[in-house]
């Protein structure tokens, strides 16, 4: 009798489970289907494509070829190639910046009481805010600067942004350290930033990776202020996405491609994280 | 019948063999204390009681019905933790009525009987106070009230006062006496610290790697230890131990430590008999080692003191007699440096077998 | 001879002399007094034992003296310097603190080896004097093990070690027992009096245990609620507590005190209790002297009361016998006088049951009694 | 540059100093970056430039409060307040509940548990323009949802026209928000169940209490702090919405039946360039969203026990 009912709650457990698995990956089974499809199939609701082509993705990396063929052509700019440094190069400079700036200060906080509530108030705001308020002052700034459709300017504005990550995250990790640790150093004659580079960041280097890879998955996905400040020179990934999706025409198949291309990095970052992932989501306040 | 029959017991944890083969009675009304150093199994032994680990073989009988695969809430033990384990977020009332409302007991029913409780255990003005608020000892009693509520048949109480400071400890151990007292029912208290034993247990089973080297009265454990490791164990200052052996000399039997000898030609029979080698422990409580400035025997042999530990009404003495350390409780108007004569009484003397490590004497 | 070799090598002031003095240092933290003019003086070479309930300012107080925590008022004094405006580093003081500090990441040898690779030592010197160290702490084996193979006693010999080696004129130790099971704490409060002794160092040692306390300290400064109450050597503070606070605190099992009021009947001066009266006609006039008022308290320590089956004379007291513990060499013997308990401790023969009844004696000559108001001492025995 | 080291090193050996110099850098960065935007929004907010009106814009004459007049009585600005907050609304709750629901699936142990965790965690990791992407073509005329979904509901070859609908494109707009954060509303409170002390836990069972019981009346109310923190962040995060809105319906459609207040800044800050009033839009919104903060921040600052 017992057993029949541990039977029942395990298939329903199970049956749920699918239920939860189903609703996941319907989205990326579609658009892996999707990129393999030739554009004859693209209106089919088959999944397992009939006659699987990879030309989807070889499209994405010629610039001049007309996407689907026959099909409309259009404002397509250029390979992806371009996007895809673009996007590294932004992403990786401003992680970086991030963590280093990130870490003096969460630092600062944790064992000097250093930066008062404004300094932190301001951090906390920065990242409750939207965005998209701090577009029209962007832009004019920008253009006065002549930092408009630059590397720096995406690179400062992204470090900015995600500076308060770090901090937060970083800080949550020093908080750990007993100070007694740091406070014998200090009796044995070290200067104080000695002991920040020979005995915190050695004991923390675990959590500053973490919280690089975090902050990388924000600047590779970031999407608002690219679009507003790349206008041809340094278009990232995000924004060769939307004007994919915006294109006139229909061209899933190699939307699909580039979608999961976009995604497969940081699916494999966001798996090595994964038990930092919540303290980044929530701020550190959350483990 | 005994209440708590715990028959070889014995628990593995992957490649590691916690409890070895653990057999022992709780009768009515008694409380057994398992004493052992971190690691030795008896939190491993408690939770298999209490039905929280399953063990790997072994039986384990409350009121005299096989509970092995009884789970824990209906055994009838209550269980009070090491951190006590109190909910947090529930005033004392909700804490002491916890058990009560999850087994759907009428409202006045869980008011008389957690109204009861308090006044028992001095609880009464703190019932709608938040648990967060409350000092130690009060935590203590709601976590054993919040059991006790309940009617077990058996109380386990697994190392509650290890997180306390020295002081505050004292006072706990007092109270849990009177509380044991009060409620008066067959206990299993788990500990490492051998003073708490003591006071606490009207036996205590000494446990070491999984196994239970010695169960007696707490009086009985102290006087004769049956093993080295229970000798060590127990008393604070720990008892002196040293390697010697057994020889002839010049028609008397003595016991040779390199540094002194005792003669022992009186009982040379009896400890000839019972040892396996004439490689021996020889052991000795410091509070049964007379002090004295003056040689006031033949027998007595020369100490210098290295160290005094004041201990208020007493002192400990750390004397070197020849290449050896030695400690003696007592008090004698000396100062570091001095000479002393000590003596060693046979009564009180414990001869332990260097190879089994068992008692002889 | 080893050990002051190592010594005398570093420490070239070994032969001048060591004392730390504080005068009237206080402070405050989020407006918390944490420490009120607390002043006193360590002897040179002393072991000097700041004790006092957790959260009496212990931690604070070593922070100020090494220099970790600035003070808001008085001044710190090594030998006759004053050291208040000096770095850290500069008061060359060694602390060990209640959190080992031991880095997870590094070996014991990195660990011990720390101190002097800050100094710019060769690797040589390093290595030589790391293992001195080791050697005369017996943690050779330990060198090449990271932290988290050690046992508790072990990380607290690594620990002695790291700051050791630096030879420090003056060594704090912050509760650095406090962790460790009973059993390696006795052995270590022996180890850490023994070192003391052999590098001749002054060492000032923070406890919440009143017995390790007595058992190590040369000297005994009781400190409670950031004042320091009572600075004696653990005999005095035994047998002489200033207040009740000390009274209550040292000893073990506590002190038994007992309300009881002062007053004059039948042309006898007389202690009344609750329950039963002490005649002090005798000793009057000392009583009177340090009084504010009626309401004393009466201490009498638990070793100091005598049980007998019968009376033995007028002052012999009516109790009934409560509970016993045994100690193993001793049994305490708790003692119901109407609503009063009195804790005794009896030696191990002691065979009266629960619920007999039994007499209590007085040893008169150590009792004490203190002032209900002011909590000070008034009389120290009553014969 | 050694001997300036050497002055800096021996400065910075008071710990105020010290503290001070690692602040330095945020400070730049912030100061540089975010807080002269904030004075050219503020100044912008009180003038009516436009980028073709022929001065520098800080030469542009202040017009007062104008823009912000304008905006008390533009429709279209409480609109997209109102639909945006609507959005907040419908997705927090219902990916809490998810969320909460997954765990209690999660909870105790099965085969294939780290598995299943992995791929349930999935979404979160997955670029928003992307899922924006993934759900536009999800839901195009001749999508899954469409041919594969519907048909296995109705039967028959039923075509939902998704993005042409107002009402239906909004809600695949909220779909997209809470199949990818679900997984993170999951990830929080099976986490802070997991970290409730597993004494906690054996006591209450001991007590007699089931695992329902144990849930409802021990680990849930533990988490309290954690899922207060967790929606607000959650709730401040969802209001920000725009990258899907982007991509799905390109930023509002059809009509400003899916304008979210980012989407209707943005369009007057680039498409219009409206700067002056799209400018004095963000600064209502930002003193509102800092209120807002100010009260959110207190339970984020004091970390929970």
């Amino acid at each position: 009798m017992a057993r029949m009912e541990q039977i029942v709650k395990l298939a329903a457990r199970y049956a749920l489970l699918i239920v939860v698995l189903l609703w996941t990956l319907g989205p990326v089974v579609w658009m892996i289907s999707l990129s393999l499809k030739p554009p004859t199939e693209w209106y089919s609701p088959n999944i397992i494509p009939e006659k699987p082509i990879l030309d989807n993705y070889i499209n994405l990396f010629i610039s001049t070829v007309p996407i689907g063929g026959t099909y409309f052509m259009t404002s397509i700019a250029e390979a992806i190639t371009r996007p895809f440094i673009n996007s590294l190069i932004i992403a990786s400079i401003s992680t970086i910046l991030a963590v280093s700036i990130g870490f003096l200060a969460a630092y600062g906080v944790s064992r000097y009481k250093a930066g008062g509530t404004f300094t932190i108030f301001f951090t906390l705001l920065t990242r409750m805010i939207p965005g998209a308020t701090f577009v029209a002052p962007l832009m004019v700034y920008y253009a006065t600067l002549r930092f408009l459709d630059t590397y720096q300017a995406l690179i400062l504005l992204y470090t900015a942004v995600t500076l308060t990550y770090a901090i937060w995250i970083l800080k949550g990790f020093i908080d750990e350290i007993p100070p007694e640790w740091e406070e014998a150093a200090l009796l044995e004659g070290a200067h104080p930033w000695t002991i920040v580079t020979q005995v915190t960041i050695p004991l923390i280097k675990g959590g500053i990776a973490a919280s690089a890879l975090f902050i990388f998955i924000l600047n590779w996905t970031e999407f608002l202020f690219a679009l507003v400040i790349s206008v041809t020179q340094v278009i990232t990934l995000p924004v060769q996405i939307s004007m994919y999706a915006s294109a006139v025409g229909r061209m899933y198949g190699s939307q699909a491609a580039l979608g999961l291309i976009a995604t497969i990095p940081m699916v494999i970052i966001g798996y090595v994280i994964q038990k930092h992932l919540i303290t980044g989501f929530t701020f550190g306040r959350v483990r | 019948m005994a209440k708590l029959v715990v028959k070889n017991l014995r628990k593995v944890f992957g490649d590691f063999e916690a409890v070895k083969d653990v057999s022992f009675e709780v009768n009515e009304r008694e409380t057994i204390c398992l004493l052992g150093p971190s690691g030795c199994g008896k939190t491993t032994t408690l939770r298999m009681i209490a039905g929280l680990e399953t063990p790997t073989s072994g039986h384990i009988y409350i009121d005299d019905v096989l509970v092995n695969d009884v789970p824990p809430q209906k055994r009838g033990i209550g269980l009070v933790f090491q951190d006590y384990a109190v909910f947090p977020h529930m005033s004392v009332f909700e804490n002491l009525a916890f058990g009560l409302k999850v087994r759907k007991t009428p409202k006045q029913e869980i008011t008389a009987k957690v109204d009861e409780i308090a006044r028992l255990l001095g609880l009464g003005d703190l019932l709608y106070k938040s648990v967060k608020g409350l000092g130690l000892s009060e935590i203590q009693r709601v976590a054993i009230g919040r059991s006790v509520i309940l009617d077990p048949k058996i109380l386990l109480l697994d190392e509650p006062l290890s997180n306390v400071d020295a002081k505050v400890r004292e006072r706990m151990r007092s109270e849990l006496k009177r509380i044991q007292k009060e409620i008066d029912i067959a206990t299993v208290y788990v500990t490492h610290d051998q003073l708490e034993a003591m006071t606490l247990g009207d036996r205590i089973a000494v446990m070491k790697d999984g196994l239970i080297e010695q169960m007696a009265k707490p009086d009985e454990i102290y006087a004769s230890p049956h093993t080295l490791f229970v000798a060590e164990f127990i008393g604070s200052p720990s008892m002196n131990l040293f390697e010697c052996e057994l020889i002839d000399r010049e028609g008397r039997v003595v016991l040779d430590a390199k540094d002194f000898t005792i003669d022992v030609t009186d009982f040379a029979e009896t400890i000839k008999d019972t040892a396996t080698s004439p490689e021996l422990v020889v052991g000795i409580r410091p509070e049964d080692i007379p002090l004295n400035i003056k040689k006031v025997s033949p027998k007595a042999i020369r100490g210098e003191v290295q160290l005094i530990e004041s201990l208020g009404a007493s002192s400990i003495y750390h004397l070197k007699v020849g290449q050896k350390s030695l400690l003696a409780r007592g008090f004698l108007e000396v100062k570091v440096g001095n000479k002393v004569w000590i003596m060693f009484d046979m009564d009180k003397l414990h001869l332990f077998d260097e190879k089994t490590k068992v008692a002889i004497w | 001879m080893r050990r002051l070799k190592l010594l005398s090598g570093d420490l070239g002031e070994a032969g001048t002399m060591v004392k730390l003095k504080l005068v009237n240092v206080s402070k405050r933290i989020r407006k918390e007094q944490v420490l009120k003019n607390v002043t006193f003086e360590t002897g040179d070479r002393e072991l000097f034992v700041i004790a006092g309930p957790p959260g009496a300012g212990k931690t604070t107080l070593l922070k100020i003296i090494a220099g970790l925590v600035p003070l808001d008022e008085g001044e710190v004094y090594i030998g006759d310097e004053m050291v208040n405006y000096k770095l850290p580093v500069e008061r060359e003081i060694g602390m060990v603190f209640e959190t080992p500090a031991v880095y997870p990441n590094r070996t014991g040898f990195e660990n011990i080896a720390f101190p002097l690779r800050l100094k710019r030592l060769s690797d040589g010197e390093i290595k030589k004097q790391v293992h001195e160290v080791a050697e005369v702490l017996q943690i050779t084996h330990l060198l090449d093990r990271k932290p988290h193979t050690y046992s508790g006693g072990e990380l607290q010999r690594v620990t002695l070690a790291r700051v050791l080696v630096r030879s420090p004129r003056i060594l704090l130790l912050d509760e650095p027992l406090k962790n460790l099971d009973a059993k390696i704490r006795e052995i270590m409060r022996v180890e850490l009096k023994r070192l003391q002794r052999e590098f001749g160092i002054t060492m000032i040692f923070t406890t919440h245990d009143q017995l390790e306390a007595v058992a190590i300290g040369d000297r005994i400064a009781v400190m409670n609620e950031g004042v320091i109450v009572q600075v004696d050597a653990p005999e005095k503070v035994y047998n002489f507590p200033k207040t009740l606070f000390v009274g209550r605190f040292v000893g073990s099992p506590s002190m038994n005190l007992v309300d009881c009021t002062f007053r004059e009947a039948d042309s006898r001066w007389v202690l009344e209790a609750e329950e039963f009266s002490i005649d002090v006609t005798p000793v009057k006039d000392r009583i009177v002297t340090s009084l504010t008022g009626p309401e004393l308290i009466l201490g009498v320590r638990p070793q100091d009361i005598n049980l007998g089956e019968k009376p033995t004379s007028e002052q012999s007291i009516e109790a009934t016998l409560e509970i016993t513990q045994s100690l193993g060499s001793e049994k305490i013997a708790e003692l119901r006088v109407g609503s009063i308990l009195l804790r005794a401790l009896v030696p191990p023969s002691f065979a009266m049951k629960i619920g007999e009844k039994a007499y209590i004696e007085l040893n008169r000559e150590k009792l004490f009694l203190f002032d209900k108001k002011t909590e000070n001492i008034v009389v120290h025995g009553l014969l | 540059m050694r001997m300036a080291l050497r002055k800096i090193a021996e400065w910075s050996r008071s710990p105020k100093k010290f503290g001070r110099l690692l602040m330095l850098p945020l400070n730049i960065v912030q100061n540089f970056v975010l807080i002269i935007p904030f004075g050219i929004m503020i100044f912008l907010s009180f003038t009516t430039w436009h980028p073709l009106a022929g001065v520098e814009w800080w030469q542009a004459p202040i017009s007062g409060i104008s823009s912000f007049a304008k905006a008390f009585s533009d429709a279209r600005f409480h609109w997209a307040l109102i639909r945006t907050v609507i959005f907040v609304a419908g997705v927090v709750p219902i990916e809490f509940l998810l969320g909460l629901g997954i765990t209690l699936l999660f909870l105790g142990e099965f085969r294939g548990k780290k598995i299943f965790t992995s791929i349930v965690l999935y979404p979160m990791m997955v670029p928003l323009v992307v899922v924006g992407l993934s759900f536009f073509l999800m839901f195009q005329d001749y999508g899954p949802v469409n041919l594969i979904l519907l048909k296995m509901i109705f039967g028959e070859e039923k075509m939902i026209s998704w993005f042409l609908d107002p009402t239906l494109a909004f809600l695949t707009i909220m779909l997209a928000d809470i199949w990818q954060w679900t997984p993170l509303m999951f990830l929080i409170i099976y986490s802070g169940l997991v970290a409730v002390p597993a004494r906690l836990i054996e006591a209450a069972k001991v007590l007699g209490a089931s695992p329902m019981q144990i849930l409802r009346r021990i680990q849930l109310p533990l988490i309290k702090p954690i899922l207060t923190i967790a929606l607000i962040i959650r709730g401040l995060e969802a209001f920000k919405v725009f990258d899907t809105v982007f991509i799905m319906t390109g930023a509002g459609g059809p009509g400003t039946a899916t304008e979210t207040i980012s989407a209707y800044i943005y369009k007057l800050a680039i498409l219009y360039n409206n700067l002056s009033y799209a400018a004095a839009v963000s600064l209502i919104l930002l003193l509102a969203l800092a209120l807002v903060t100010r009260v959110a921040i207190r339970p984020i600052v004091v970390k929970p026990e």
